[in-house]
């Protein structure tokens, strides 16, 4: 019975590949969301019954790939990645269904998505290396083709098309070393046989193999520094195809590093999990910093994704240095908390690319400093960013709160039973937490603010409607979601909890409990979110109905008077006249001009006649990336001018052909004998 | 009907929280002002002025810039409700605040800073110069405070082993060693930059300016008028009592009720009062002396902040 | 035949084809060249018929027959043909110098009997000692390819590796099996044909003499 | 008969076509011929699979589960390239570049160097094999030259000169093997049988086995188009016709390769694994090193196709360097997987070249926008030419990868690893230049001759199937790997 849903997943997916590629425009979308739904709900089946149930899925055969066969096992660890990957899926293409006549209705990308998802989806089923990394490339080969979408029109499509396809493929490449050296190894390639072996490799390979994989992994998680290419593919891919990146294929390089570190080796080292901490600490800071300072809205989602992911991966190192330390409930709250920020992630980051999905095509621009209004406008779309932005600034009663909680408990009850190291490791952990926190609000106060509120900065702001009603529901349900994980969160940790048991490969034991209140079990720690939520609901009835009384008791003035407002005695204001979002992130980027070095460029023409009169001052900020400019930069011009010189190699001369062919002959040889 | 009585004294208890940092919040505000007046050789307002502004204000009709949403109106109700909803929970007048299980530093915090960026949306959404001002430094000051106290709670937390905050009043009267333990002296110091530089006082921003380019907080509510900002500033000062209660809690946690009982009650929320303004007064003293910083010299302070409550931390976990 | 006779017979055969080899690195006029070819073809054959009347092998006799033929008269007259193309037959300037070429041709002669000590170890009659002049003659052809600039230079060059590898195929096996032999003397003899042809293009249609004019195509 | 008759009927056909001259149906014929090689491959297949080897002629023909898969392999390869002649050869007479006379030497030429293919694979001994392969050399010499431009005649020269000596060398080592087997065997009954020369492997001297084993390598190397004797390789792909380049690149380069493999293993016999697996690995990284370099600033498509032929040769060298039965299996599937997508896209670029005139990167532009089709094709084929799923050459590559990493040759498949990242990022933004972008204001979107596109999609889709299903090759691949691994 449970081998039927498997099936289902990777038909229902191939179908939707041929149906969507097949089908003429009218209907192809349809038939494509219809049995990507069906993949996804199959996967759903899967992914509950293994966690409601010890009862894990496997299935192999032989008949398909060729010289290894395929081999699934979906366990408790896969099927937590399942779910958000489907749900956010489902929400994806519910809304692709509006999208797609504003330029995804392409065959390729009708083609493409189904696949895509489905190949996110059976990624956390793959139990060999040969199936494991088959799905990893499909799912990066998919997705490359709908953040094409826009190559026709767009360079910058093309150009993160590049981006990502290089990143992906070199770290496709390091996962496939990792994979492939601990399959040779270990005798086998199935991961039962790997788990069976991997703790009597040496500490050298098992070292290699984990470095590698989290070079891989972590690419895929969009880990600074090996992030670049996410905020351009994020950025460029449309609506639907960027929500399911970031709110989902994101998570499966989590998955990567939990997959390898934790359940085929089994754990390792402390320096293993500082590695892993330093990752985190950086991706969080510098995501944060950048999200802060950007003024493109997609850009800066992507960027918060590498925050997000950075979190993450704190807390999985939090986690494995507790472990490593021999300190079980803290490693279990920290590893729990890793997966409930994954889950949290994916559903408000789904959430918030397909609001500003809705805004591209309802302004035709990402560009902040071109929006503003929009709340008027795109009511519905508005409040989804509003709560979206709550959640990933971690304010409650939104879901990203009860992550965040969860992480600092554990660091705080972790920290005091800790070696030097850790204590060290974990401290600036928490700093980078706290200041990433505090950023992260900055950023989503900029984004909701500057994007949603206020006037209309430009035309197309000004036009703007509201989009389609699947469109809505696709990111309103998103939206009500990270409300209800926020008030519930008992919904989904039981799951996370068995989740996280198998992949420290310990016994499924609660370290939650209780549904109104969030007790930490054995450990001082209590939190009631729906309580704490009723109370504020509670508390604004009661001032509103005073504000009211107040109102009504005094006089009888019309509710609200809309007015001009104050512009220093100035009679009309202009929107330009508004804080843009490069104005708005100014005080930050100057306090962290040493890490950003943003290049300024002040050009002031004076009039011809007098030196004190001017003419025209033009300002101008860029931020782009400091590790691209430093780093990527360079290498690629190396690589380049390799490539120039090497071609003399190649002069077309035959005697220089001859003579490589007589060196090589000689040297031969010289060597045999 | 033990339990229904039980339930009604834990409403009563938090009404009367709510009440007292509601009337207490303007008051001090009225004090501090009378404070300053005095030191600087004038009469000054009667103390209980802010509480006349407020209910004034409450009278007058509300406005809303042309192409405002439902934000800006919904920030000021956001704003006071956080508080009174922290406040009730918190360990004030007594250790034993209802839901006092779960009330939880880092949860109050956060609740707090939701406040603080509704406001920040509604000014964003008044489509001024000045609104967008005025949110972007206060977002840039609570960006760079937000580590310190996250911190600072940290180190607190991390001697006690809990982060809940009754527990953390507790401690302090069971082992009063605890409070003079340097990782609470270092916490707490940084926690009152963060309560200084959050709730708008100098050296961070000068409450009583009114010179456009050099206001923070009063840019975000320039706009609101009416019961509207009549609430801004009950809420405003009700962080500010709120805040400081806790400090003062932690501080100097003498006098809070530790049992229950109307007696006991009333002690600690007379305490508190008590100790809430001495601190305001001592704040009031130290804004006589001191000027407004540079915006941005800001992160200099904060960073101070930080680095007072990361020592904390470190030293909390060395002394284990 | 004594075997004395026999040995100076083979030796005098195989000392003329490495010498024929040298030659063509010392002279710069094609005709000389090309002469020198022919007479290393011959010196070839003798090697063979000889071998063939040592060991009463008919088979090798006709063999040898058939080289001196082949590469005594009809390959120098294919290459000749090219040289009438051309109105200054001479290498003018080749890539190495004429003093510096042979010491090379007396390097790669060293590297030579360095390279086959297990081949003469192996085949351990006297015949085999001579082995190592098939492989420097090989080499030389192959030294002589990469810097000599003109086309017949370089079908004379291809011509000279392929007779040191028949010299080395002679006195080591005393021949592969015969269909092998045929087959692959007839496809030396096609890629002659065939760069016969190429270089007649060359000429006739782009005037091209100089191989280093052939760089079109490049990276 | 069957070995015999499957070298018959291309010869025959050749023979037809040249005493009836070019006409469409006789461009048929051929295509009908590739065909029928195609279905005698499966046929022998399924006979040898599980079988002992046919054997023809006293042992002259000889036919094993690695010999039917390289037949395979020249059919399905050989049916598309000669189908699509078709089209070229009309075109080329249409436009005046060609008479019917040398279509007709065309169409003898290509049937002449299929016949030879395949004699090179179903000949039982290392000495026909090697007048086989030197006989393909001279047969498409003359198809490289095809349209007799400067640069046509330029790649066929240097084509020959250096083919001619590298093949030169390969006779010598096959001397030497015989020279060894002759000792072995004491004189009785010495003979150039790959099966005699296998069954007395072990007695082989080890010091002429080394020399000759070099030799074979960098010889056969020079035809396979492993540096450092690769360098004619980028001239001729991309002069000749591009039919004619898929052959080259798609079969010619494994078939070559093919004899290398007969050859290591009986060097393996007498050597042990060591002294190969240094040569290949050698020249494997050499190669795959080449083509990284070279691809970096190619300016030229079907350039940039044939150093990508050097990689994938590398590759494959890397592969049997580790030579376990993975590997070997994993190194035929590529063979075949590699010269479907790279007869689909010498073929595209073919097309391409006939429709924009160019073969400049630079003049290439939108492909995707103005040519869907063409350019769909062109794109999956460098999708599948740069390893990745669901084409075969993923799955494949990382068998090999894992066979390396499992004879402790991690350190190659390292190496390999990051030159091959290279060459995907060189290739990638070559491709982007000339698929992405817009299609210019006015310009019509071209629809592709279906008779180009159609058997190019099949062709893919075969490239595709073959990696996704196990079924009915994974047999035949694991039978002739054990052909040459003991």
């Amino acid at each position: 019975m449970n081998d039927v849903y498997v099936v289902a997943v990777g038909l229902a997916g191939v179908m939707g590949a041929i149906l969507g590629g097949a089908l003429p425009v009218s209907s192809r979308v349809g038939a494509a969301v219809a049995l990507t739904w069906v993949s996804c709900a199959a996967a759903l089946g899967a992914a509950v019954t293994v966690l409601s149930s010890d009862h894990v899925i496997t299935l192999s055969t032989s008949a398909i790939l060729p010289l290894t066969g395929v081999t699934i096992t979906l366990d408790p660890l896969g099927a937590i990645f399942v779910i958000p990957i489907s749900i956010v899926a489902m929400a994806s293409t519910f809304y692709w269904l509006g999208y797609a006549g504003h330029g995804l209705s392409s065959r390729s990308a009708s083609s493409a998505m189904p696949l895509f998802v489905t190949s996110m989806l059976l990624v956390p089923f793959a139990a060999s290396v040969a199936t494991f990394l088959v799905l990893w490339e499909m799912m990066a080969l998919t997705s490359l083709v709908l953040v094409l979408t826009d190559q026709s029109r767009r360079e910058a499509a093309r150009s993160a098309a590049q981006w990502y396809a290089v990143m992906t493929h070199a770290g496709a490449a390091a996962i496939l070393l990792a994979l492939v050296l601990l399959s040779a190894h270990a005798g086998g390639q199935t991961f039962s046989d790997i788990e069976a072996h991997a703790r009597h490799l040496s500490s050298a390979v098992r070292g290699t193999v984990f470095v590698l994989a989290l070079l891989g992994f972590g690419s895929k998680a969009g880990a600074v520094p090996l992030h670049v290419w996410l905020p351009k593919a994020h950025a460029e891919a449309p609506g639907p195809a960027s929500a399911l990146m970031s709110g989902a294929m994101v998570n499966l390089g989590i998955y990567g590093i939990v997959l390898v570190g934790n359940r085929l080796l089994g754990g390792g080292p402390v320096w293993w999990w500082l590695l892993v901490s330093v990752l985190g600490v950086m991706s969080a800071l510098y995501g944060a910093l950048y999200a802060a300072t950007s003024s493109d809205l997609k850009r800066l989602l992507a960027y918060s994704t590498s925050d997000n992911m950075g979190l993450i991966l704190i807390a999985l190192g939090a986690s494995g240095l507790f472990g490593a330390s021999g300190h079980p409930t803290t490693a279990a709250i920290a590893m729990v908390a890793a997966l409930l920020l994954m889950v949290n992630h994916s559903v408000f980051k789904g959430a918030l690319f397909l609001a500003a999905g809705a805004v591209q095509v309802a302004t035709g621009t990402r560009d902040l400093d071109r929006l503003g209004g929009l709340m008027r406008r795109m009511p519905v779309t508005g409040i989804v960013f509003l709560v979206g932005a709550l959640s990933v600034a971690v304010l409650p009663p939104f879901n990203g709160f009860i992550g965040e909680w969860l992480l600092l408990q554990g660091l705080l009850h972790g920290l005091p039973t800790s070696n030097t190291w850790v204590v060290i490791s974990i401290s600036a952990a928490v700093a980078t937490l706290a200041l990433t926190g505090g950023l992260t609000v900055a950023a989503f106060v900029k984004a909701t603010g500057i994007g949603f509120l206020g006037r209309p900065r430009s035309d197309e702001a000004t036009a703007a409607h509201e989009v389609a009603i699947t469109m809505r529901v696709g990111a309103g349900a998103l939206a009500a979601l990270c409300l209800v994980l926020g008030l519930v969160p008992m919904l989904v940790l039981p799951a996370i909890e068995r989740a996280a048991a198998s992949a420290r490969q310990v016994n499924a034991s609660s370290v939650t409990s209780g549904w109104v209140s969030l007790h930490l079990l054995g450990l001082r720690g209590v939190l009631a979110p729906s309580l704490l939520a009723a109370g504020l609901a509670s508390a604004a009835l009661v001032v509103i109905v005073i504000r009211r009384i107040a109102h009504r008791r005094r006089n009888a003035w019309p509710a609200v008077n809309p007015v001009e407002p104050w512009g220093s005695g100035r009679k009309l204001q202009t929107a330009r006249m508004q804080y843009t979002a490069t104005s708005f992130g100014e005080p930050l980027l100057r306090v962290f001009d040493d890490v950003i070095r943003p290049s300024r460029d002040l050009d002031v023409s004076h009039l011809v006649e007098s030196r004190y009169y001017i003419e025209r001052i033009a300002y101008r900020t860029s931020n782009d990336d400091v590790i691209e400019r430093h780093f990527y930069r360079p290498f690629i011009a190396g690589v380049r001018w390799w490539g120039q010189r090497a071609r003399s190699l190649q002069n077309g001369s035959v005697r220089r052909y001859l003579a490589y062919g007589f060196v090589a002959l000689v040297i031969v040889l010289v060597a045999v004998t | 009907m033990n339990q229904f009585a039980h339930f009604m004294t834990q409403v009563l208890v938090a009404v009367v929280q709510v009440f007292a940092v509601a009337v207490g919040g303007p008051l001090l505000l009225g004090l501090m002002r009378k404070v300053r007046s005095r030191l600087e050789g004038r009469v000054g307002a009667p103390i209980h002025q802010p509480l006349l502004d407020v209910r004034k204000l409450f009278a007058k009709q509300r406005m809303r810039p042309r192409e405002s949403s439902w934000v800006f109106g919904a920030a000021p109700v956001v704003l006071v409700a956080t508080v009174v909803a922290v406040a009730a929970v918190s360990p004030l007048a007594t250790t034993h605040p209802p839901l006092g299980q779960s009330s939880d530093f880092f949860a109050v915090v956060f609740v707090l800073l939701l406040g603080s960026v509704v406001l920040a949306l509604g000014a964003l959404d008044t489509g001024t110069a000045f609104g967008g001002m005025g949110s972007s430094r206060s977002m840039t000051i609570g960006a760079l405070c937000e580590p310190a106290l996250l911190v600072a709670i940290l180190a607190m937390a991390i001697s006690a082993r809990t982060s809940n905050l009754p527990a953390l009043v507790r401690v302090g009267l069971a082992h009063p060693a605890v409070i003079a333990s340097p990782a609470r002296i270092l916490a707490l110091s940084s926690f009152l930059v963060v309560i200084l530089a959050e709730s708008g006082r100098l050296p961070v921003d000068n409450p009583s300016t009114h010179l456009e380019l050099t206001m923070i907080h009063e840019a975000m509510v320039l706009e609101y008028s009416g019961a509207d900002l009549g609430l801004i500033i009950v809420g405003e000062s009700m962080r500010l009592v709120f805040l400081l209660g806790l400090l003062v809690n932690l501080l100097v946690p003498w006098g809070v009720a530790e049992r229950p009982g109307v007696l006991f009650f009333c002690v600690g929320l007379f305490a508190l009062l008590a100790k809430v303004a001495v601190a305001g007064v001592m704040i009031a003293i130290f804004e006589v002396f001191t000027a407004k910083m540079r915006l941005f010299r800001l992160p200099e302070l904060l960073a101070g902040g930080f680095v007072l409550a990361l020592l904390g931390a470190v030293t909390a976990v060395v002394a284990r | 035949m004594n075997s004395a006779t026999y040995l100076s017979f083979l030796e005098i055969a195989a000392g003329l084809v490495i010498l024929c080899a040298i030659v063509t690195l010392w002279r710069r006029s094609l005709r000389a060249i090309v002469r020198a070819l022919a007479v290393q073809g011959m010196a070839l054959g003798v090697v063979a018929l000889v071998l063939g009347l040592h060991h009463h092998d008919d088979v090798l006799i006709v063999v040898g027959c058939l080289v001196v033929g082949a590469k005594g008269f009809f390959i120098p007259t294919l290459v000749k043909r090219v040289l009438a193309n051309e109105p200054m037959s001479r290498e003018t300037s080749p890539l190495v110098n004429v003093p510096a070429s042979l010491v090379g041709a007396g390097a790669l002669t060293f590297l030579a009997y360095g390279a086959t000590r297990p081949v003469v170890a192996l085949v351990s009659t006297s015949a085999g000692r001579l082995i190592p002049l098939g492989f420097a003659t090989l080499l030389i052809g192959f030294f002589s390819m990469v810097v000599r600039r003109k086309a017949a230079s370089q079908i004379v060059g291809l011509l000279l590796v392929d007779n040191g590898i028949a010299l080395v195929a002679f006195l080591a096996t005393a021949g592969v099996p015969l269909l092998v032999e045929l087959g692959a003397s007839l496809d030396v003899l096609l890629v002659v044909v065939v760069l016969r042809v190429l270089a007649v293009q060359l000429w006739s249609k782009f005037a091209v003499l100089d191989l280093d004019e052939l760089q079109e195509l490049h990276d | 008969m069957l070995a015999f008759i499957l070298l018959l009927v291309p010869l025959v056909t050749g023979c037809v076509a040249a005493a009836v001259g070019w006409r469409r149906w006789v461009g048929w014929l051929c295509t009908a011929s590739l065909g029928f090689v195609l279905v005698t491959g499966v046929v022998l297949a399924t006979r040898v699979v599980h079988r002992p080897a046919l054997s023809e002629f006293s042992g002259a023909l000889r036919v094993d589960a690695l010999s039917a898969f390289m037949v395979i392999v020249i059919g399905a390869i050989g049916l598309l390239a000669v189908c699509q002649s078709v089209r070229y050869l009309e075109h080329e007479i249409s436009s005046g570049h060609s008479s019917t006379r040398r279509a007709t030497l065309y169409a003898v030429l290509v049937q002449g160097f299929i016949t030879t293919m395949l004699l090179a694979v179903v000949a039982g001994n290392v000495g026909v094999m090697w007048v086989a392969v030197e006989a393909t050399t001279i047969i498409t010499t003359f198809l490289v030259g095809y349209r007799r431009t400067r640069g046509a005649l330029e790649a066929s020269w240097k084509y020959v000169i250096i083919c001619s000596v590298g093949i030169a060398l390969a006779f010598l080592g096959t001397v030497l093997v015989y020279l060894a087997a002759l000792h072995a065997s004491h004189g009785a009954h010495a003979s150039l049988e790959w099966t005699s020369l296998m069954s007395v492997a072990h007695h082989l001297d080890p010091g002429v086995m080394r020399l000759a084993l070099a030799l074979l390598v960098l010889g056969y190397g020079t035809k396979v188009g492993l540096a450092p004797m690769h360098s004619w390789l980028p001239d001729a792909h991309s002069q000749a016709p591009a039919p004619v380049s898929a052959l080259m690149s798609g079969v010619l380069l494994t078939v070559a390769f093919y004899v290398l493999l007969r050859f290591k293993a009986i060097a393996d016999g007498a050597l042990g694994v060591g002294f190969s697996r240094t040569l290949f690995v050698t020249a494997g990284l050499l190669s795959l090193a080449v083509a990284a370099s070279l691809l970096l600033s190619q300016r030229d498509y079907k350039r940039m196709l044939a150093y990508h032929s050097v990689e994938h040769m590398g590759l494959i060298a890397l592969g049997a360097a580790a030579g376990t039965p993975l590997a070997i299996a994993a190194v035929l599937l590529h063979v075949l997987g590699h010269g479907l997508a790279k007869a689909v896209l010498f073929l595209a670029a073919g097309e391409i070249l006939l429709v924009e005139g160019t073969t400049e990167i630079d003049q290439v532009k939108a492909l995707l926008a103005r040519r869907p089709a063409l350019g769909g094709v062109f794109a999956f084929g460098l999708v599948a030419l740069l390893g990745l799923p669901p084409f075969s050459l993923f799955i494949s590559e990382l068998n090999m990868l894992r066979a390396e990493v499992h004879v402790g040759l991690g350190w190659v498949a390292a190496v390999s690893l990051v030159l091959m990242a290279v060459i995907f990022g060189s290739v990638m933004s070559h491709g982007r230049h000339m698929l992405f972008g817009a299609r210019p204001d006015g310009e019509p979107v071209h629809k592709s001759p279906s008779l180009v596109t159609v058997p190019l999609i099949g062709a893919l889709v075969g490239c595709g199937a073959i990696g996704v299903l196990a079924w009915p090759l994974d047999s035949l691949l694991r039978a002739a790997a054990m052909v040459v691994v003991k």
